[in-house]
């Protein structure tokens, strides 16, 4: 259960994915279809770069509840630039991933320098970059339309630029995690800051690393955003962080510290993705919608937790 | 508290204070709601000062109510609000009342039964917005034919402007003889109408228009519109007028919209609430809604 | 013993008022072993953490090879040559053990990618000097016993080139065989010109290994002497100051009652493969094996901190059943068990000396509604606590903040107050210096005498010669001999200990 | 610092809420005013009993986000009690209170019998919950008048029975976490749940009482919501948890559990409830409300935690 997760923990995300998939289609008309296929994917960028950049943070042991806010800080940075000033794409795209940089590296700092618990600055930010934001756009939706069409293009079958980044970003992330010396590091800093301290690693700087990747990618969610709605808004990405959340949970990764998976926590984002567009699919109810998301956030950490345990007892009795 | 009668009140300063409590601010529309309405003030700063509120979240309540205990400590003479709910507001507003403060109900209207169960009378200074969206509604119907699919994004549904949109798309629906296939909320959101609306393009290959309880949620329907390659295949209606929607009015993917004067919108409550303080009389007053589009 | 390697002068360090080194001095000359030994408390881990550069000091110099050295952090240190293995584990359970060998420097492909197929055979040659060769280096260290991790650790430390190496307490954890390797390695280091610190509460190690030897008392130098020619009552006295008695074997002189524990074919996990053994009233029990042997996991399936997947525990005069898996069961039947990682298991690390004492009382302390008295709960633990000499400032110190052993008092003290029937102690002097290890020797030897049964897992061959009645000894999670202190002897013990392994016996770790 | 805590921590931070107090007075009339006292006093008692219960839970090793769905609960179910079916006041705040201890319980028994973290089961209530509370009111609002009102009383001083139970509720809490058997249990648990199970305290029955008690304090807290506005609102809560968690973590409870002090989260409520009613007295914008209160939830964080290492260096140097 503890050493690097097996193919039966994928493959049990991967059926309760069809299972979900299978459900929603049995309940309704087309939902197995191309469209809802591209519905999916091109609800899936934001979450999956903010999840990330989540896990990233969760598994050196600390938490960032400020992605949703950061995102919607890129994207009004990006709005503002274009705009009302406009500046041409690239720089515009530049400026927001810089302005997310900075609210990660804050994060970062504040919980390196005041050595307080990550919950609490990322709560503080959570605020104060939503403000940010509504300031910068003046509290207005800025319409963009197809300025950053580019990430919408779909190359390669019905697949969006921004799809295709985060499935690359997910494998990239997945490297890193468990074949860079950067990964081990932040394997250990979250499993036991003060013994990796002891072995010379710096959980300062793995610290200052982390918050700046989930900045980093909480901005490049923000531009999927924008570029998704063609629009910057700045109340764009409220609940985020929890979506967030729940995905790296769903994925296995412990809210602890020490433990997680970039893989899986992109399962995380399909199967919480699926569910959204399948109860939107099937018309149910704002309440109910509610109480089936609960229900399969639970369910989902429950039925892992159970067959982890299964699995456990099972190696065990079959001796070492 | 209870000690200020209005008389006391009215004698203290020169100037009255008019306090303007409104739903979030950082939704465009009322924030160009309280800009019109700093704007008056400015321009009449020798005739009363304004304080402006806002709420965080459109669902926070309490927060709102806070907000008028608040005007209340502070004495202020008038207080002109658009209430985030239409029932939840009526205790702490008589309670208002009570205190000799002079109350307007913009926007929002409050509950009627509510309003007699409390025993008190609150004038309604705003827009109709079940005619006004069922205005858009008909601009939209007249492009659709007979039994043509249809889909209704709306706000939030505990609030009574949202549920007065949807009657009124209702009514034009009705008329038109469309078939409303699925009606589902937004949360007044682009981004959650967005997952919605392409929700709805998948669940209805042959959906034909979506009307959408706020010009955010339009964007969203839009975005979701084209995103699935339906564009100019599916109309969409928005409400409110919002600057972002001018360039989809232009280029035909929004086709209407309604303009309630969101920057006129206090201000008619102010004035209103202005004049009740030298007149004491209380009646509602409907305010313009212009249709939008083509 | 000719260059001087390490010359350290008038050290100082105090933590808040508590002053803890009171300039120290100590000379390490070039290729020796140099032993280091005092009470708990008395210095050595912080001395030994402020050369390995885990630790700022006060005042004082100190120098290495002639050149002045004041490390900053530990790579400083480890760049100078200095490296420690220390007092408490740190093996981070979600690394595995080639990871957890190499953190501090893993090597790269270049760009900060770890190269896998290097990092595999360095860990390997590693893993081999510490004779854990059937150790593969992609075991998750989460599945290791304390032993191997201890083992693990040790292989970190040496897999490191140095001038000097510092070992704090390396053989807590291990048994003779372990010890063994771990001797021949130092050997062969000494004799390439490493110094070695070898800092150790077990005497007769000094005097087979060590070189030179320190005794430190409160945080200074009282002697430096030729380990071969210093005996060991020697020792005592100047660690004590004072006149130690004679260290001798205490076997109850009471009478064994009727069995008041019965463990019948008790399985659990893969460790513990059927183990079946009785403790009687007034009788201390020992048991004894190898590292991994299944010890600490007989003793949990005991206290019920893992469920048994067989068998049964069966306890008093009646022969009740223990509900299986529930330590609240345990301890209502009057069990008491004091666990063999004392961070991880035993301590409330951030909260008070005072709480951590008393923290087995409170069913007692109970008043109306719950209410608890804290009167009698600082008093008594206060009286407990200077009972078993604990060094301590204050009630309300942290108890992080002391001393390994000393906080190994405070965990076993706990129980003292309680009426306790069945014993079950996991390495319970653990770290523990010579006088205390004698307080506590007496302490379960009075609670023998009164009626109790202790059955008691240690690593240490003298341990459990001095103080046992009776030395179950398992090997592979079975129980392979019985020894009397009459029929005990080393050769016996260490063929019972292997007796699992029969065939590919050494091989296997 | 690691003792329970002492004087000067408390001083410090009535010292913060004092400098709120007299800023907020400097840059507004009217602000120093009984009137006001009632605002900020009428805030409290749902803030403060939601904390309370968080505090609980926190200090036990666990988190509770749902804290603001299970209030929205309770006053949804006494909003339907009284309003659609009539019954008496009394029964419906029984029907309502158990409501909520349902949820607490159920949260207990999810985390106690599948082994997951109290975030992601709180967090799968927190949506459940809340499609439960629109559920019952059908999504809407219900008018109840002045049929509370017994709360909204202010028998002394202008002070209302909610606030004063409120306080009444902080001093037991205060008592049972300090003075208790269950108390020592609490931080032992929540400290090292292994250590505490090998000296007999069961942690699976610590959490259930912590969440049932959180669950119920937080439907207290719904009916005092309930009471203000004198109207049942299924919306109601939503973002308690994070105001409850701040004002935890601004009273010094460490969110990694076994530290807490009841006291210390009132003055943390106080704060919060202070902080809202200035900004909203001065008419600040929303962007800028809501960066000031970030800067306010992080500088007070820090602020403590800066205090509390000067006064362990100063412990040191000065001897004891
Ligand atoms: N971080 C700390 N804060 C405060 N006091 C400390 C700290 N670390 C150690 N001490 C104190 O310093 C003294 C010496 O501790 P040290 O660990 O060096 O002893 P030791 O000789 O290694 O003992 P043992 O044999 O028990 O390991 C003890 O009294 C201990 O309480
Ligand atoms: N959680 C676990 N999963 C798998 N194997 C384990 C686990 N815990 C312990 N083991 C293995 O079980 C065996 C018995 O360990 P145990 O700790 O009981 O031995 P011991 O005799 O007390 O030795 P030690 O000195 O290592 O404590 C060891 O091989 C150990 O690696
Ligand atoms: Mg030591
Ligand atoms: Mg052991």
């Amino acid at each position: 259960m503890l050493r690097s997760r097996g193919l039966s923990e994928f493959l049990f995300l991967a059926l309760l994915l069809a299972a979900l998939v299978g459900l929603f289609g049995l309940l309704s008309d087309h939902f197995w279809s191309l469209g809802t296929l591209q519905t999916v994917t091109n609800r899936i960028p934001s979450l999956a770069l903010a999840a990330l950049g989540l896990t990233f943070v969760l598994v050196a042991g600390g938490i960032d509840l400020s992605v949703g806010s950061v995102s919607a800080v890129a994207g009004a940075v990006f709005g503002w630039c274009v705009a009302d000033r406009g500046m041409p794409v690239a720089v515009a795209a530049g400026a927001a991933l810089g302005a997310a940089l900075v609210c990660g590296v804050i994060n970062g700092a504040l919980v390196n320098a005041l050595r307080m618990p990550s919950f609490i600055v990322t709560l503080g930010l959570l605020e104060g970059a939503r403000g940010f934001a509504y300031l910068v756009t003046n509290s207005q939706t800025k319409y963009l339309g197809e300025r950053l069409a580019l990430l919408q293009a779909t190359p390669v079958g019905g697949l969006s630029v921004a799809f295709l980044l985060a499935v690359a970003l997910t494998a990239t992330a997945h490297f890193v995690l468990t074949r860079t010396v950067l990964g081990r590091h932040l394997v250990a800093v979250g499993t036991n800051e003060e013994a990796a301290r002891l072995i010379g690693v710096s959980p300062t700087r793995v610290r200052a690393v982390v918050f700046g990747i989930s900045g980093l990618l909480a901005g490049l969610a923000g531009l999927c955003h924008v570029a998704r709605l063609g629009a910057a808004d700045p109340n764009a990405g409220s609940g985020l962080e929890l979506s967030a959340i729940a995905a790296a949970v769903i994925g296995g990764t412990s809210l602890m510290g020490g433990r997680g998976s970039m893989l899986a926590t992109f399962i995380g984002v399909l199967i919480i993705a699926t569910l959204e567009a399948g109860l939107a699919h099937l018309g149910v109810s704002e309440p109910m919608k509610r109480v089936v998301t609960g229900v399969v956030i639970v369910g989902a950490v429950a039925a892992e937790s159970i067959r982890a345990r299964i699995a456990a007892r099972r190696a065990r009795q079959g001796g070492l | 508290a209870k000690s200020d009668s209005p008389s006391s009140a009215a004698a203290a300063p020169a100037k009255p204070r008019v306090a303007l409590v409104m739903k979030s601010l950082a939704n465009e529309f009322f924030g160009t709601m309280a800009e019109g309405a700093k704007k008056h003030a400015a321009a009449h700063a020798a005739d009363f000062d304004l304080i402006v509120n806002g709420i965080k979240n459109e669902t926070d309540l309490a927060e709102q109510v806070s907000l008028v205990e608040q005007m209340i400590a502070m004495r202020v003479q008038a207080i002109v609000i658009a209430p985030a709910d239409s029932k939840a507001l009526v205790p702490v507003l008589k309670r208002a009342l009570t205190a000799g403060i002079v109350v307007v109900n913009i926007d929002n209207r409050l509950d009627a039964a509510a309003l007699k169960e409390a025993g008190i009378a609150i004038p309604f200074v705003g827009p109709d917005n079940r005619a006004g969206a069922a205005a858009v509604g008909r601009a939209l119907a007249k492009k659709l034919q007979k039994g043509d699919p249809v889909a209704i994004i709306e706000g939030i549904p505990t609030a009574d402007n949202g549920r007065q949109r949807r009657l009124g798309f209702e009514d034009a629906i009705k008329e038109a003889g469309l078939n409303l296939v699925t009606t589902q909320s937004g949360q007044w959101e682009m981004e959650k109408a967005n997952g919605v609306a392409s929700s709805m393009l998948n669940a209805h290959p042959n959906l034909k228009a979506i009307f959408c309880g706020n010009d955010n949620m339009a964007l969203g329907a839009v975005a979701a519109i084209k995103a699935a390659g339906r564009e100019g295949k599916v109309l969409v209606a928005g409400f409110d007028n919002i600057s972002a929607i001018k360039p989809l009015l232009a280029s035909g993917a929004v086709v209407a919209t309604a303009d309630q004067h969101a920057d006129q919108l206090a201000v008619f409550g102010i004035d209103a609430a202005r004049e009740m303080l030298r007149t004491k009389k209380t009646a509602d007053r409907a305010t313009p809604v212009d249709l939008i589009g083509r | 013993m000719t260059a001087s390697r390490l010359q350290v002068r008038g050290l100082t360090k105090a933590f808040g008022a508590n002053t803890v080194l009171r300039g120290l001095d100590l000379d390490l000359a070039v290729g020796e072993i140099h032993a280091l030994i005092g009470g708990n408390g008395a210095g050595k881990s912080t001395f030994s953490k402020i050369l390995a550069g885990l630790l700022p000091r006060d005042g004082g110099e100190i120098s290495l090879d002639a050149a002045g050295y004041a490390p900053r952090d530990r790579r400083a240190a480890q760049a100078a040559g200095v490296v420690m293995v220390l007092q408490e584990l740190s093996v981070l359970p979600t690394l595995n053990v080639g990871e957890n060998l190499f953190l501090h420097a893993l090597p790269t492909r270049g760009a900060g990618i770890i190269d896998r197929t290097r990092l595999a055979s360095q860990a390997r040659a590693a893993l081999d000097r510490v004779g854990l060769s059937g150790l593969d280096p992609e075991t998750p260290a989460a599945t290791l016993g304390v032993g191997h991790q201890q083992l693990v650790e040790i292989a970190a430390g040496l897999a490191q080139e140095c001038r000097v190496l510092i070992l704090d307490e390396p053989t807590a954890a291990l048994t003779r065989a372990e010890i063994e390797t771990l001797f021949g390695l130092l050997r062969s280091l000494r004799a390439r010109g490493t110094s070695i610190l070898y800092i150790s509460h077990r005497l007769d190690e000094i005097s087979e290994l060590a070189d030179r030897v320190s005794v430190l008392r409160d945080g200074q130098l009282i002697a430096t002497l030729p380990a071969r020619e210093t005996s060991r009552d020697q020792l005592i006295t100047l660690m004590a100051g004072e006149a130690g008695e004679k260290a001798k074997a205490t076997q109850s002189a009471g009478k064994i009652g009727p069995v008041l524990l019965q463990v019948r074919d008790l399985q659990a996990g893969p460790a513990v493969r059927g183990v079946s053994l009785a403790v009687h009233a007034g009788e201390i029990v020992g048991l004894g094996g190898l590292v991994g042997a299944g010890r600490t996991e007989l003793l949990r399936a005991i206290f019920g901190v893992d469920r048994a997947t067989g068998g049964e525990v069966r306890f008093g005069p009646g022969l009740v059943p223990v509900a299986p898996g529930s330590p609240r069961a345990a301890l209502a039947a009057g069990f008491a068990f004091v666990p063999e990682d004392r961070k991880q298991h035993g301590l409330f690390s951030p909260l008070s000396v005072q709480w951590n004492a008393s923290c087995a009382r409170w069913p007692q302390r109970r008043r109306w509604l719950g209410w608890l008295d804290r009167v009698a709960e600082a008093a008594e633990a206060g009286e407990l606590l200077s009972r078993l000499q604990v060094r301590f400032s204050n009630l309300g110190q942290a108890v992080a903040e002391l001393s390994g052993g000393n906080q190994q008092k405070v965990v076993i003290g706990r129980w003292l107050r309680r009426e306790i029937r069945v014993w079950l102690l996991d390495e319970p002097t653990r770290g523990v210096d010579v006088s205390a290890r004698r307080a506590i020797y007496a302490l379960l030897r009075e609670r023998a005498a009164s009626g109790a049964g202790v059955l008691v897992a240690s690593s240490d061959y003298d341990e459990l010669a001095a103080l046992c009645d009776r030395i179950v000894v398992l090997s592979q999670g079975r129980v392979a001999g019985e020894f009397t202190p009459a029929t005990l002897n080393p050769a016996a013990f260490l063929a019972a200990a292997f007796h699992g392994f029969s065939g590919t016996a050494t091989s296997r770790s």
